[in-house]
């Protein structure tokens, strides 16, 4: 331990308020010790940061709970490091010591790095650019952006507004009724040539796949209601095969 | 430059006098580079000499309100500047005039106001004419025989239609709203 | 210069780089030189000619996070600090805060804190944010999410560095014990 840490420590004491936290105070102590920060005795800092607190007590000096809980902490360090209660204890101890010495040299690089900037050349103060700069960007703003999407909405809002309120009706679907298939097959019975494919009998028009899959029920139905009534006659030679229409009378047996 | 000065001097003033005309925000008057300048400086030869080193360059000295400043060069200027085009979009209430000018026309004054269901304001119409995308269509026989008014070409042209019917229809709209933004059909 | 090039062009490819430069408030990306220079035009030997034109001047070319940027000589600084308006420097509190955001960025406030062994005043942050050397990049995913803090464009500006790799590295400080021994206490 240096031997005017005790007066050094003194005079920091009246610093302390000068300190950014414990840590900050540990820092300026390990560097007085004038050593590699690799190699530095956390035991002798524990006793000079010790003696510091100490000093700013017998002063009554206002202290902070941080320093209260680093001080704490540190005399817990250093009765470990000194006074192992086990093999265990010994290790933890190091280790804490170790992430300590570990800290107070990140805060160093930081120290240093924050130095290096403080040296080089500050806009606006050691360097200075452009006073009055130009501005080669001119801005056009005379043209509108048009866009028929917004027109549209433009156009539904204040319909929609001056009607009160948005009406919604569905889509109607025209869809083949059963009687109208019925009709149709009625009225084409007897110009279709025999063994007709029942689905010859569909509507012209079917703009939609729902529409042709209902109007091709529609005109089953039908069909099998006049296959009931005795008036024509269906088969089917095969499963998912082709429903063929005859006329009763020629049906074959 | 002048004969009685130091050239080491004379240059050292010439850098201080670069650097103040550069680095501030006015054009910087003769007392400011006085102030700055070594004693007995010339103040006349240095800007003459600082002139002279921007000659024929990107930047040149220029006297402004009594003040020195540097400015980019006047030939430079058209290759350098950069126009940047920033699209308004139409106000509300101008965008749904136009909506129902392009729906209904022609159609009077009285009758966008009907269908909007709120009064319109002159200033409205008076944007819709200058954009150029509105234009009188004769007058409605009527009493008072009111302006009609329409869509022009240059509406069209805005909304990249190649014309009217290009728009979705009136009946397709509000019946239903899904047609509005749906891709036409496959 | 580029063997290839038309002298003339070459000429005036310098003049526009100087003059968009000179221009421009901001530190000026190469992709904004090549824009307005001739086709074909040889950045690199552009910049060189640029920096030797200026080469002792009162002004200076220093290349700031990527771009290009006149500045004035560092060594004219006390006789333009009377004229020019000069900027406060940041207190030891603040530049030690940001040193450890521009070595250990992203960053949460609670990480500052404890690798600086004490509180962070909001005041520090506030004169970081202020003149704009550092910006929020993000949240943690942690509970709470708390604000990641990074260094900006402008923390390089301000100090006048091309990138964060012009920072010396974190092994190269602290091989030097001497460096460490703080000046002593006054």
């Amino acid at each position: 331990m240096a031997p005017e840490s005790e007066s050094g420590s003194q005079s920091l004491m009246l610093h302390l308020a000068g300190f950014e936290g414990p840590l900050d105070l540990l820092l300026d102590l390990a560097r007085q010790q004038k050593l590699d920060l690799a190699t530095i005795s956390i035991a002798d800092l524990v006793d000079q940061f010790l003696a510091v607190i100490e000093g700013a007590r017998r002063i009554r000096l206002e202290l902070a709970a941080d320093w209260l809980v680093m001080a704490a902490w540190l005399a817990w360090l250093k009765s470990r490091l000194l006074l192992p209660a086990s093999e265990e204890g010994v290790e933890e101890a190091e280790h804490q010591a170790d992430r300590l010495a570990a800290r107070l040299r990140d805060l160093a690089r930081v120290r240093e790095l924050a130095e290096w900037l403080t040296v080089q050349p500050v806009l606006g103060h050691d360097v200075f650019e452009r006073g009055a700069p130009e501005s080669l960007i001119e801005t056009d703003r005379s043209q509108y952006a048009f866009d028929v999407a917004g027109l549209l909405r433009a156009y539904l809002a204040a319909r929609r507004r001056a009607m009160g309120s948005a009406i919604y009706t569905p889509v109607p679907h025209t869809l083949w009724t059963v009687q109208q298939a019925l009709d149709r097959l009625r009225s084409l019975l007897g110009s279709l040539p025999r063994g007709s494919d029942l689905m010859a009998f569909l509507p012209d028009h079917t703009p939609t796949p729902v529409e042709r899959r209902g109007a091709m029920a529609s005109t089953l139905i039908a069909g099998l209601e006049l296959a009931r009534n005795g008036q024509i006659a269906l088969r089917q030679d095969s499963a998912f095969g082709p429903i063929l229409l005859d006329l009763a009378s020629e049906a074959p047996k | 430059m002048s004969e009685t000065q130091d050239p080491a001097l004379f240059a050292q003033d010439l850098r201080l006098a670069e650097a103040l005309i550069f680095a501030a925000a006015q054009p910087v008057p003769p007392s400011a580079l006085l102030r700055v300048m070594s004693d007995f400086a010339d103040l006349a030869a240095i800007i003459t000499a600082l002139r002279a080193q921007y000659d024929g360059r990107g930047v040149e000295l220029v006297e402004i309100g009594g003040g020195f400043q540097f400015r980019t060069a006047l030939d430079l200027a058209p290759l350098l500047r950069q126009v940047v085009e920033v699209k308004r979009r139409l106000p509300r209430v101008a965008m749904e005039t136009l909506a129902i000018i392009a729906y209904h026309q022609p159609v009077t004054r009285t009758e966008i106001e009907e269908i909007r269901g709120a009064t319109l304001s002159q200033g409205t119409m008076d944007q819709l004419l200058e954009i150029g995308v509105i234009a009188p269509a004769g007058r409605k026989e009527a009493p008072g025989r009111p302006t009609l008014w329409a869509t022009t070409p240059a509406f069209l042209s805005h909304f990249g239609l190649a014309d009217l019917r290009q728009l979705p229809r009136r009946d397709e709209l509000l019946l239903d709203p899904a047609a509005v933004t749906a891709p036409d059909p496959v």
